[in-house]
């Protein structure tokens, strides 16, 4: 037996997971038909996306960084794989894999090294090439849209091929869960990632470089981020400039939820599964059970205010001093 | 005010200078507006000046204005992401001796001399129920909507026209609204919550370009292409696949292109102090003559149906 | 004494000659020397700032050199991290506190070098390895808890176990004890031993010269980045040691001033919380100085947190000056005239990027800005009067703190408080890691404070400061007072007695 | 003393990069130079500014506040539902101040009482709030206003100065000499660069922090007068975005977001470089999209350059 890792995490996970089962209770019984395994596929074939952003997001957060530009980088890396398809159609899908990893390579890479050499803060170079990254899609595309009718059907089916009920997105994510949670537990870089972000200063008395895990960290989840992009554009089969405006806060919203600390070096990957189902289900049933658009909005805040009050660590572990009293 | 007057007084014989707002740049419709204002700038001999935010708010559009009213352009159109929070700026502008006219999205009257409609509301509301009502079998069925923001106007305007209209149809059922905010993402799961909870839905009818393209996604998606059907406002050249596949087997617009070369010749026209009273008929060059009514409104014409006969020949243009 | 001095070792292991760094224009080290024998503990003794961590950081590849050689078996060699370090077979047990709240003990024990099968990380291993070594430094805690919840002492443990991971031909103790009371020191010495007899070099760092005598054969004296003097400890009195540190002889370690005792200050019954204290009681007076000694561990630094309003009592009660008062928080503390002077001061005593007249004038602003808008000019003269009252060694009131020595540092942490001249000062380890003139000089100043009238009550882990400075002692045992002994009746081994057997 | 230097210089390199805008954009655009052009380009930043003045402070104190810009959006839906009531104008200040306070307050006790880290409360309450102003609106829109009520966004104070750059200028004043000049500004100082020091010095830093929330609110309750009254309408959706826009503004300050260094000079200046780049290039027709890659190409320029210049001129000299 694996001995119990970082037991609050794992209480917290639980946690977690038992307010999406009552949540998604409380959401058939209003509505029968959500918890079928057709709407529950959905759901999780609308949530792969976000799931696999806020794997990558979380790399970042665990190293004390924060990636604003994660949104942009996917917007951009998908303008750049649409436009691909529109010129050569009959290249294929894995080409189009290639450069959208590529490119959200690069772009993460960059957010990396400006991290990592030049010591700036995360926040502020993620803010500047989320602006930086948007406007060069604007350059890019020249402000046109790339439409369905010009992406061609691999490119567009590849995502939706099923296998075993679930759409290879599904099975993309899955498999990203899958790896992460191997990586992040029985590897050495995972395990680095969590010392690095955990205590930096002490990081490099051991001879890890937090800078450099940043900058890895920075660059995984721009290849994921960029990959996004192609699953995005291939999702809804349109790109334009502001595709997933604003979605970087909804990735960052899943990983607090899911129980990464701001502070670094906590988090697992079941807890941001969690978080990203949390709102996956929460986004899929307001709509479905009738709910006012126009409380949609409001209901989901208060959801994420008291998920995020109900998680808060409010008292530390006490250490225990006192031995038993003798009778 | 005590500022300084007449910034704007085109002197004749020198070029008039045209601001075009759009609600935001990089959108199909409005590259289409700029091709028609180029067009018609070239006859009139003026100087286009096509600009607008990067997002589709009021705020970014008073910034733009603003840089608009420094430069003392003669005349200002405006798409208007905001009908009452441009107002002020635009006053403001007014003042100064530009003349400012919307079109496409309109403004209140106080901030505009008047606005140009591609179309009338009504004529909108009721193309738009005539495409559901064809398009439902028998005329009969439940039709929902997918519309762009809460707080957009035009938007609403159409719905509420849109509603008005429906009564002619008795076969057709309002199931009701979902905002898909114009983005593709809340847009798409807006339209599956849709038909789940309608499983009898007809047709969805969606008045927003991002709206229509998402909407027409999730139904193929769903695999419910020809059972329920898309309809509504689009672009020939964002929709042409969707006609092709038979999700959106018809849809209506009016063409941005003379959109926007009217709404460059009303402002030249004004700017050189034509005076749009009551009843005045202006010239639009190539593409007729428009009307303004009390409220300043002029509507251009019915907007335009598309469908596989002559989709695939607008495609290319805009 | 040690049978290892008979084998006299031939040949260095380990050889530093004229080592020099700098960082911007200060000099850290300017012509080091040093040579480690295999089979014999090597001590390094210096003032604060001296330069020892400095040359411990440069051996285990933190920093490079700026000149001078580092021999490894008579090979020139440079040491590029702490990776090829470790793989030299140079371990480190690091002064600063290397440790990951976020992970496992044995985690962190196993840090940079994980076992692993295959590609993979073997946890089963790693926990079983991790738990064996605790064992033989027979500890309490279990492998699997996260390192966050354990106390500052056995974060240093673990950092212990970590340089015992793999085998070490040069082991560096960078004041390994400063934090350990005696009993996890001498575990801590046996081990240390042990490696010893079994060869290995090791490099012993610390400013408690009993521990020094006890297990060192030699010893080098750095002073200003330099080093000064060596030679066998067989022989050598501390005082000449002293002298060759600090350039001249410090006069008494505890020069204690007679004080006549006064009114109760502090009253504390019957206070309890649960999980960490039961059932203490004590009272300080006017003049009084009350020791609070037991083992690491014992307590007593959340007693004093408790005091302080930083933890709430379940129950029982504080008096200050014959009077109940409710002490919800810090502030509410401080306006009752208590002040604390923490354990950890880089993280809860000091605020290290601001100045001296900063930290200083943080616990005053009421006084130095009574209608709110601050003076530089009163701000500084008051920095100054704390810097030459207490001998603060600075450029001046601007200076950052963190860019002082830990002895000064501390100085500064006590300033803070004395400037706002409480009526009852709490020390929790006032003097842990730092040198003696400053030992001296913090024992000088709180003596005095004492000696105006005011109450001190100082928990140390250190027995001869304990003995040698307090009125009455309170022994503490696992949350419980064990005994409250005066110091006529204390003894180092009544002391020690109470603190551990039951 | 020398932290003093260090921030000298951060603010000439503003004030430097503000002299090159003006030169550049003055050379490029011939109606740049132009009173009543610069007046109204004060329009581009000056709401922000007055929110990004108590931001400054939260950030130097350690925490952050997302929700300012959906707190604008209460603060007036608040403000609409009292004018549609008949409320004249200086009770819909109240109401809009009130709800501003009233909005900071509910984030300081999240943050004080709920323990929830400050970024995570706020991206909570930033979705609450807007949602709850989409709730009570709808799609409806609120233009009733009193003719008054303009005379904050559209007033003038003297000449060309507007009442809101006015306004701008006094908050300034006051929240530099606060944060510069007394013992609460030292204490947030303080609380940044330690939370743990300072508490454990006696400083009440939980009043602090909900003190601090409670001013940005109140702060964002002001803006959302001012934008209320220059756009003279409510919708949900006003203010949309300005969170991240008034980060850049603190950021671009010289104010650390690790906490415990800034200045309000530099905020200051910050939000008029910025205010006045997205007016110049507007002026000179460059499409907002590629605005907003040289608004932030500048963001990451002016904080790496000290950085570079650093390494490359070596450390600044210590004074001793
Ligand atoms: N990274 C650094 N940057 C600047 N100065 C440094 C740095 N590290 C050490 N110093 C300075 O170098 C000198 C030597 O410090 P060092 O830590 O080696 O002293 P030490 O002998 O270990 O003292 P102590 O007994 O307090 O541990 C000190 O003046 C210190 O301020
Ligand atoms: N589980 C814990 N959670 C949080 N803080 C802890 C925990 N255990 C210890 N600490 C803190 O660590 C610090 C030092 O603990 P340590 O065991 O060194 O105590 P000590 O001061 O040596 O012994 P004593 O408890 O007798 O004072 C104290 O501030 C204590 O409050
Ligand atoms: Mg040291
Ligand atoms: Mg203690």
């Amino acid at each position: 037996m694996i001995p119990m890792m970082q037991n609050s995490a794992a209480r917290r996970d639980l946690a977690l997971g038992v307010i999406v089962v009552l949540l998604l209770a409380s959401v058939t019984a209003a509505f029968p038909q959500f918890a079928q395994p057709g709407n529950l596929a959905e759901i999780l074939d609308d949530s792969a996306i976000l799931i696999l952003l806020a794997l990558g997001q979380m790399l970042v957060i665990l190293t004390r960084g924060i990636d604003l530009s994660i949104a942009a980088n996917l917007a951009l890396s998908g303008m750049l794989v649409a436009l691909l398809n529109k010129n050569y159609p009959g290249l294929g899908v894995a080409p189009v894999l290639l450069i959208a990893l590529v490119s959200g390579t690069l772009l993460g890479a960059i957010n990396g090294l400006l991290v990592w050499r030049l010591k700036l803060p995360p926040i502020v170079v993620t803010l500047g090439t989320m602006s930086v990254y948007r406007g060069v899609i604007y350059l890019l595309s020249g402000g046109t849209w790339v439409n369905d009718n010009h992406m061609s059907p691999q490119f567009l089916g590849f995502i939706r091929y099923e296998l075993l009920g679930l759409t290879l997105l599904s099975w993309l994510a899955i498999f990203a869960v899958a790896a992460f949670a191997v990586v992040m537990r029985y590897t050495v870089l995972g395990r680095n990632l969590y010392t690095a972000g955990g205590n930096p200063a002490a990081a490099t008395y051991t001879g890890i470089d937090p800078g450099r895990m940043q900058c890895i960290a920075y660059t995984i989840c721009g290849a994921i981020a960029g990959l996004c992009g192609y699953l995005w554009v291939a999702r809804f089969a349109v790109a334009y400039t502001d595709i997933a405006l604003g979605f970087e806060l909804q990735v960052i919203a899943a990983c607090l939820i899911g129980g990464v600390a701001i502070a670094g070096g906590i988090g697992t990957v079941a807890g941001v599964v969690l978080g990203c189902l949390f709102i996956g289900v929460i986004r899929n049933a307001l709509p479905l059970i009738g709910i006012s658009p126009f409380w949609q909005m409001g209901i989901n805040g208060l959801v994420i205010v008291v998920a995020a009050v109900l998680s808060a660590r409010r008292r530390e572990d006490k250490r225990a001093i006192l031995e038993a009293q003798a009778a | 005010g005590d500022r300084p007057q007449g910034a704007g007084d085109g002197k004749a014989g020198e070029k008039l200078r045209i601001g075009i707002v759009a609600k935001n740049l990089g959108s199909g419709f409005f590259d289409a507006v700029h091709k028609g204002a180029d067009e018609a700038a070239a006859t009139l001999g003026a100087e286009i000046i096509f600009t607008g935010p990067t997002t589709p708010t009021a705020e970014g559009q008073i910034e733009t204005l603003n840089a608009l009213i420094a430069q003392r352009v003669d005349a200002i159109a405006i798409s208007a992401n905001d009908p009452d929070a441009v107002v002020p700026t635009l006053q403001r502008a007014m003042q100064r001796g530009i003349k400012v006219i919307s079109y496409d999205s309109a403004v209140a009257k106080a901030g505009r001399a008047v606005h140009l409609a591609p179309s009338s509301d009504e004529l909108i509301g009721q193309t738009v129920a005539q495409l559901a009502a064809e398009l439902a079998p028998e005329g009969k069925g439940k039709i929902a909507v997918v519309s762009a923001t809460p707080t957009s106007t035009n938007q609403n305007s159409w719905l509420a026209q849109m509603k008005q209209a429906l009564p002619q149809y008795p076969g057709l059922e309002f199931a009701g609204v979902v905002y898909g905010d114009d983005v593709a993402d809340k847009s798409y799961r807006e339209t599956v919550a849709l038909v789940k909870q309608h499983p009898d839905l007809a047709v969805i009818v969606s008045l927003s370009s991002v709206g229509i393209v998402a909407a027409a996604k999730a139904i193929e998606d769903q695999g419910l292409t020809g059972k329920v059907k898309v309809t509504g406002l689009g672009l020939p050249s964002e929709l042409v696949g969707y006609v092709r596949k038979g999700v959106v087997p018809k849809f209506a617009i009016w063409n941005p292109i003379d959109l926007g070369y009217a709404a460059t010749q009303v402002a030249a026209q004004l700017a050189r102090d034509a005076n749009p009273e009551d009843g005045t008929e202006i010239s639009l060059g190539r593409v007729g003559a428009v009307t303004f009514d009390a409220d300043g409104v002029g509507a251009m014409a019915k907007p335009f149906i598309y469908d596989q006969s002559n989709v695939e020949q607008f495609a290319a243009i805009f | 004494m040690s049978a290892a001095i008979q084998q006299a070792p031939a040949q260095p292991i380990l050889t530093l000659a004229q080592v020099k760094k700098s960082f911007g224009g200060a000099h850290a080290l300017r012509d080091a020397n040093l040579d480690l024998y295999p089979g014999q503990v090597t001590a390094l003794i210096g003032e604060n700032g001296a330069g020892k961590s400095t040359l411990v950081k440069i051996l285990c590849g933190i920093h490079q050199p700026d000149g001078g050689e580092l021999t490894l078996d008579g090979r020139s060699i440079r040491v590029r991290d702490p990776e090829h370090a470790r793989q030299l077979g140079i371990n480190v047990v690091h002064q600063e506190c290397v440790v990951f709240d976020n992970l496992t003990v044995a985690e962190n024990i196993f840090v940079s070098n994980r076992p692993k099968n295959g590609r993979f990380i073997a946890w089963r291993e790693m926990r079983t390895r991790a738990a064996e070594i605790l064992r033989q430094l027979d500890v309490s805690f279990s492998p699997d808890m996260l390192a966050g919840q354990l106390s500052v002492a056995q974060k240093h443990i673990v950092q212990i176990a970590r340089a015992l991971t793999s085998e070490a031909r040069v082991l560096i103790l960078d004041e390994p004890t400063a934090a350990l009371s005696h009993r996890e020191a001498e575990d801590l010495f046996r081990i240390a031993r042990r490696l010893r007899d079994a060869g290995c070099a090791l490099l012993f760092i610390s400013h408690k010269f009993e521990e020094i005598f006890s297990l060192a054969d030699r010893y080098v004296v750095f002073r200003d980045g330099a080093s000064v003097g060596n030679g066998m400890i067989a022989g050598t009195g501390s005082e000449q040691l002293i002298r060759m540190m600090v350039g001249r002889s410090v006069e008494q370690l505890f020069p204690k001033l007679e004080t006549t005792l006064g009114e109760e200050l502090l009253r504390v019954e019957s206070l309890s919380r649960a999980q960490e204290f039961d059932n203490i009681s004590f009272s300080v007076r006017q003049g009084e100085t009350l020791g609070i000694y037991g083992l690491v561990g014992a307590g007593r630094t959340e007693l004093a947190q408790c005091l302080f309003g930083l933890t709430a009592p379940d129950s029982g009660s504080i008096q200050v000056g014959g009077k109940p008062v409710s002490i919800a928080n810090p502030a509410d503390a401080v306006r009752h005239g208590l002040a604390y002077v923490p354990e950890d001061r880089q993280q809860q005593g000091a605020i290290l990027p601001f100045s001296i007249a900063a930290n200083v004038s943080l616990t005053n602003l009421n006084s130095l800005a009574p209608r709110g808008i601050c003076s530089r000019q009163r701000e500084s003269a008051l920095a100054n009067h704390w810097i030459s009252a207490l001998g603060i060694k600075a450029t001046g009131p601007e200076q950052n703190v963190g860019d002082l020595s830990g002895g000064n540092q501390q100085k500064v942490v006590i300033a803070k408080w004395l400037a706002r001249s409480p009526k009852v000062l709490i020390l929790d380890e006032p003097t842990k890691g730092i040198d003696v003139g400053a030992k001296s000089a913090v024992h000088a100043v709180t003596s005095a404070f004492a000696q105006r009238g005011n109450a001190v009550v100082m928990i140390s882990s250190e027995l001869p400061e304990i003995l040698g400075m307090s009125d009455r002692i309170l022994v503490m045992r696992r949350g419980r007072v064990r005994a409250l002994l005066d110091r006529s009746e204390a003894t180092a081994e009544n002391v020690v007695q109470a603190a551990t057997d039951a | 003393m020398q932290r003093f230097k260090s921030l000298l210089r951060w603010e000439s390199m503003l004030a430097l990069v503000l002299v090159i805008e003006f030169v550049s954009f003055a050379s490029l655009s011939p109606y740049f130079l132009d009173v009543w052009t610069l007046s109204d380009a004060t329009f581009n930043f000056t709401e922000r500014a007055v929110i990004a003045l108590p931001l400054a402070l939260l950030i130097i104190a350690g925490e952050i506040d997302i929700s300012v810009a959906a707190i604008i959006a209460l603060s007036s839906v608040a403000m609409g539902l009292a004018a549609a009531a008949g409320i004249q104008t200086p009770g819909l200040v109240a109401i809009g101040l009130g709800t501003g306070l009233a909005a900071g307050m509910v984030n300081g006790a999240l943050v004080t009482l709920g323990r929830v880290p400050s970024i995570v409360a706020t991206i909570g309450t930033m979705t609450l709030f807007r949602g709850l102003a989409y709730a009570v609106l709808g799609d409806r829109v609120l233009k009733e206003y009193p003719e008054s009520f303009s005379v904050f966004g559209q007033g003038y104070a003297a000449g060309p100065l507007s009442i809101e750059l006015s306004l701008l200028i006094v908050l300034a004043v006051v929240f530099g000499l606060f944060l510069h000049v007394t013992r609460w500004g030292r204490t947030i100082y303080a609380l940044g660069a330690n939370p743990t020091a300072a508490k454990w010095s006696g400083v009440p830093v939980d009043r602090y922090r909900f003190a601090l929330f409670a001013v940005t609110g109140l702060c964002s309750g002001l803006a959302a007068v001012l934008l209320t009254s220059r756009l003279g309408s409510t919708r949900p959706s006003i203010a949309q975005g300005w969170e991240l826009e008034i980060i850049s503004m603190v950021i671009l300050g010289g104010v650390s977001v690790w906490g415990g260094k800034g200045t309000i000079p530099g905020v200051l200046l910050a939000a008029v470089v910025l205010g006045f780049v997205n007016f110049g290039l507007g002026l000179l027709n460059v499409p907002g999209i590629v605005m907003s890659i040289i608004v932030g190409a500048l963001l990451i320029t002016v904080v790496a350059i000290p950085v570079i210049a650093e390494r490359w001129w070596g450390p600044a000299r210590r004074l001793s």
